[in-house]
């Protein structure tokens, strides 16, 4: 086991991905001799030449439209989409391209690519820079959909990821990036689809994802010495849901609690609960919850943003409001 | 970039073409008519109620797709868009499994998932026609990086019309593939019109072949009521691709024989010209080039019954199971 | 009061605001001469003439920011895309344009501007003229959402739309355009933010909106016949979201259920939903549940397409499983 | 399409330009000289960690903005990018309330919500910086709409650079301006480089002002390092524009004098080109062509206290309340 950042296990996991299938290649804005703003695609073209490391001009839509057909020939692209937020760019790459084209071809060919991009709030970088749109992909039939929290996820997902024939977007967060985990040096590959309990408890579950999850933890471990057992539910993947992990520890606590940065107001929060609540009403103390982003732009200001992000305050609060 | 009027050169085509062999011009012809005549038949269709949606006739600008297509090989790909029947059959389509996935039967190509503004063929490279004005462009300019990126001598096809040259990717798709020499052949049907906005209302500058150049790469206009001059230049353009040497936008000038839709007269469509662009009908000038007129009655009886098969076929195939279907609905 | 189709409502209620004030006008498709693919701007051109009534060239993404642009000058564009399949292309400037403006400029500015769109399932115009997006913009924060179902609805709420200085998504449904319904002939203003008790029921309440209004009014009339007394609540306009109305509703009747054509994962339902529960959770008998369209592209075949879409059956079954 | 070379004319910068007069000069010289010592605080500051997020400095660029914006008038528009300060310094902002913004104080233009990427001054017509790399130029071109229909006589000024031209909305915008014959300039500030990928490697063809004549408009190609040529250029445009000839291309030659942003030390680009742009500093040249030095002087001293105030306001100036803000948020 070695230890290394989340971007160090992205990067080793496009490495070997890209050494082990020469159909790999990936498409993005200064990926290439720069690495990336998130140097996460560091290296990679002096192994493997500007032909599959390809620095983009900035046109989000025709790259990532241009990564649909790539895959419709036998490649599979990865694209780099710099921050979630341009994203509303290729959004018709995504939406009524990538997703439908199997279904619509009624199964003739599939688009096996993924789309590699980075959200959240947390360095003043104001409106444009700073969302977490996931609810806008969660939407859409025939997208997957990953979250990473951790660097051991976030490797064993992206293999997953480039190796499923389905589209998938695949979103990293930007304070994620230096955070270190432990990765075992030999292959390995995380299913999708499988929620992972991060932390077990018995009096509230705690459901999240992404960089909330390392808040959730957090939290949990606060309440523990105020005799809290707090059980962190970490998604890793919401598309395909694992409803079976939810339900079961939600069954299990009788209180659960959704965490997200995302906007509350039709994040995937809502959908989650409902689905809860659909399955496990009966096993249920109260009713699910929610703790969210709060539904604004995020502003520049940095004391302004932090209010904008749940904290590990808010957590604990809402647990202790439960229990 | 090279510009020719395609009146001057629709006039030289009484002589077969040099360059162009009888073989060729059948197989252009082939198509052509099999595509007017499964217009025909199809707007019968829709006006019975075997189709339903969108249905946007191809009539009046088949030789682009017949000679284009014929310009390439099986192993090149196509991107066709929602007048994209010509296109599906000029790469090869089986009639068969066209008919029926307009008419949304099981046993069409999309199953009839898809219907007649999302057909597609795999097996013959057709990456489909898109319900999405514009979306196809840089599809096929991914299609062809992807092409790069695998080594393999293939080329890229993309048809669009002069609405979709409107659309930012456009430009966007341009620009990539001539940045990055890629085998892609820009096929734009300038049909004069996008619905009900004619091109000289949409565009600051409608001579539409000018953008190849400002782009980075050649920009030829052409008479795309002659199949031949679509053919010669698309054959030019493939060699090109497959030198390596990059892509070309071909204008293809021509007209549709009607409205936008099935259910759109085309009022607003100057019927003068219409006239004059009906007088010079793409059948009417391939056939024209061809020696074998003995071929040409061949062909037309053989495209008829195998349409005639085909609408049998489709009528007597069922429906998409609903079963089916909702079990094959994934959790993602 | 005159019956007029939905079409013709807003038909009026444009031909009203553009005398009204000469500051307002509209860019589309096709929507000068042609009138519109669903003839709601038919007329308009004569009056209003090529410089408020613009034809565009087919370039959705320009077309609305310039809209951002003219509102930012001091004009009220409206603008037409044909079907909300298509606000994937205009998404940038719907999402960090016209939504954020105001915020990130401290006030300084607004984006007085209507986007009007079309959207749902019916006609077997397939996989990407099918959609239900409502959803994409009802989690972004800046937008105001208005999906009317009568023409009576729809007339008062363009009203609103127009004068209102918020940017406005507004979605018709193209089975809506030929239903008929009462219209008075002075002028008068549907508020945003405002639901509708369509009709008053106190077994079960069914919260929907748009066309699934009129599905849900037939399946309480069905209903009644059984002796289930239904009450439905048009929301009418998704944001800002009348919670009051809805919370109310859910206290009589202590039974909820959402119905919405959009598909169910992600869609709003999930967020009225766990709203619900959130507030008046001890006046429930039971889970809100969602009645909500399947979870797959819409198919071209009829059969299929018919199985995507709630019907008033669907509706029927799911009051009666509760009840 | 006009074509000048940069050098060339860059070397018949050392007499007064006829046509310019020197109080001109002078106002583009304070508009240089200010935004050329905003750069420089503001990177003080920001290594202070007074300023937090991205901050793109225009070092290097100034004459592009002071030439541009010395020939509208106050009650024309202009559109800014992310590289957004020189913009806002030369259309006539209040250092104050830019540092402040910057800084992210509750007396900035934005209340401190907008910050560097997102800076607008309303009562200057300055619709603002934005983060979308591209979108200003459709939102400029939809103002010049807006002027339009509202049949005021002003002019839309819509800067931005190499990469934006890269994006959909370039061409689509260029289009639908030229289609509607609008009162708007397109400057575009080719500083060669979108953050490190060179203008060489991300277009097919790198003469991008050939993009107006495709579109439909004049393509101007200037020295963009000195502002008497961009003045000029802007000054005909906006007389095209106000009498209702339509839009206007103008290419603006320049380089950036450092990384893409503060944090990036630049070092991919070319240091024997860069030292030759330095050599040819807009404000040295700028400079030669004023005839009153002590005037020179007396701006610079003005700037200089003037954006100590400013700085010393934005320090002293509270940060937005928390509580204001979460009042603030609305239901939608
Ligand atoms: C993005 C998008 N916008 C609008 C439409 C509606 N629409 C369908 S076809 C069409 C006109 C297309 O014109 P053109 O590209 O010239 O193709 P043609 O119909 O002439 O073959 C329009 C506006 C659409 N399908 N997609
Ligand atoms: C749509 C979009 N894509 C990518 C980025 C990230 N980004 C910020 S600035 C920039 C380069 C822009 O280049 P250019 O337009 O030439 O402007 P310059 O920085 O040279 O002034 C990039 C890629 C962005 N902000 N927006
Ligand atoms: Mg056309
Ligand atoms: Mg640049």
């Amino acid at each position: 086991m070695a230890e290394m950042m989340y971007r160090e296990a992205l990067n080793r996991a496009l490495f070997e991905e890209m050494r082990r299938d020469p159909s790999v290649f990936i498409m993005g804005e200064n990926i290439g001799e720069r690495g990336g703003s998130y140097k996460v695609t560091e290296g990679l073209i002096k192994e493997f030449g500007p032909e599959r490391v390809i620095d983009t001009p900035l046109a989000e839509a025709t790259f990532t439209n241009a990564a649909v057909g790539a895959a419709l020939v036998g490649t599979r692209p990865i694209v780099e989409i710099l921050f979630v937020d341009f994203t509303t760019l290729p959004m018709d790459a995504l939406v009524n391209q990538a997703a439908k084209y199997k279904f619509m071809s009624g199964g003739q060919g599939q688009v096996p690519m993924v789309l590699r991009t980075q959200g959240g709030a947390g360095n003043g970088l104001a409106a444009q820079h700073s969302q977490s749109l996931e609810a806008l992909f969660y939407h859409i039939p025939g997208l997957k959909l990953v979250m990473p929290s951790t660097p051991y996820d976030a490797y064993g997902l992206l293999l997953s990821a480039i190796r499923d024939d389905a589209p998938t977007i695949f979103i990293e967060h930007k304070l994620l990036y230096m955070t270190k985990g432990e990765v075992p040096e030999e292959e390995y590959v995380v299913p999708m689809g499988e929620a992972d309990v991060k932390r077990e408890g018995e009096d509230v579950t705690l459901v999240t994802y992404s960089y909330m999850t390392l808040k959730c933890l957090e939290a949990a471990e606060l309440l523990e010495k105020e005799g809290i057992s707090v059980e962190v539910v970490d998604l890793r993947t919401l598309k395909p849901l694992d409803e079976e992990t939810i339900l079961e520890s939600a069954r299990k606590t009788g209180r659960v609690i959704i965490v997200h940065e995302a906007c509350k107001r039709g994040g995937i929060g809502g959908d989650i609960a409902a689905m809860i609540m659909e399955n496990a009403y009966d096993d249920l103390d109260g009713p699910v919850s929610r703790v969210c982003g709060l539904d604004t732009p995020v502003p520049y200001n940095l004391e302004l943003e932090k209010v904008c992000v749940p904290t590990v305050e808010d957590i604990a609060e809402a647990v202790i409001k439960i229990t | 970039m090279t510009k020719k009027s395609p009146k001057k050169n629709a006039a030289k085509g009484k002589v077969s073409s040099p360059g162009v062999s009888e073989k060729i011009l059948l197989k252009m012809y082939r198509s052509a008519y099999a595509t007017r005549q499964f217009e025909l038949k199809c707007m019968d269709l829709y006006r019975q109620g075997f189709i339903r949606g969108y249905l946007h006739p191809y009539l009046g600008e088949e030789a682009i797709a017949a000679g284009a297509c014929a310009a390439i090989r099986p192993e090149d790909f196509i991107v066709s868009t929602h007048r994209g029947h010509g296109h599906c059959i000029s790469k090869g389509a089986d009639l068969k499994l066209m008919v029926s996935e307009i008419m949304g039967r099981a046993t069409g190509y999309c199953k009839g998932r898809g219907g007649s503004m999302h057909i597609s063929s795999k097996e013959d490279n057709n990456l489909g026609a898109n319900g999405i004005v514009g979306a196809g462009i840089p599809i096929g300019t991914g299609a062809a990086m992807g092409i790069k990126v695998k080594k393999s001598k293939q080329v890229v096809l993309v048809f669009f019309s002069d609405g979709a040259a409107n659309q930012g990717v456009f430009g966007e798709s341009l620009n990539f593939a001539a940045a990055f020499e890629l085998p892609v052949i820009y096929m734009l049907e300038n049909n004069h019109y996008a619905v009900s906005t004619p091109v000289e209302c949409s565009f600051g500058n409608c001579d539409l072949a000018c953008k190849g150049p400002a782009y980075g790469m050649p920009g030829v206009c052409v008479d795309g009521n002659d199949a031949v001059e679509v053919y010669l230049a698309t054959k030019s353009a493939a060699e090109r691709a497959l030198n390596g040497e990059g892509p070309t936008l071909i204008e293809a000038k021509t007209y549709r024989h009607g409205g936008h839709h099935i259910n759109d007269p085309g009022l607003y469509m100057d019927q003068e010209v219409l006239a004059e662009w009906k007088a010079r009908d793409p059948l009417d000038i391939l056939r024209s080039k061809i020696k074998g007129k003995k071929k040409i009655q061949e062909i037309e009886a053989h495209v008829e019954s195998e349409l005639e098969e085909a609408i049998e076929f489709a009528k007597d195939s069922p429906q998409p199971s609903v079963d089916e279907f909702l079990d094959s609905i994934p959790n993602y």
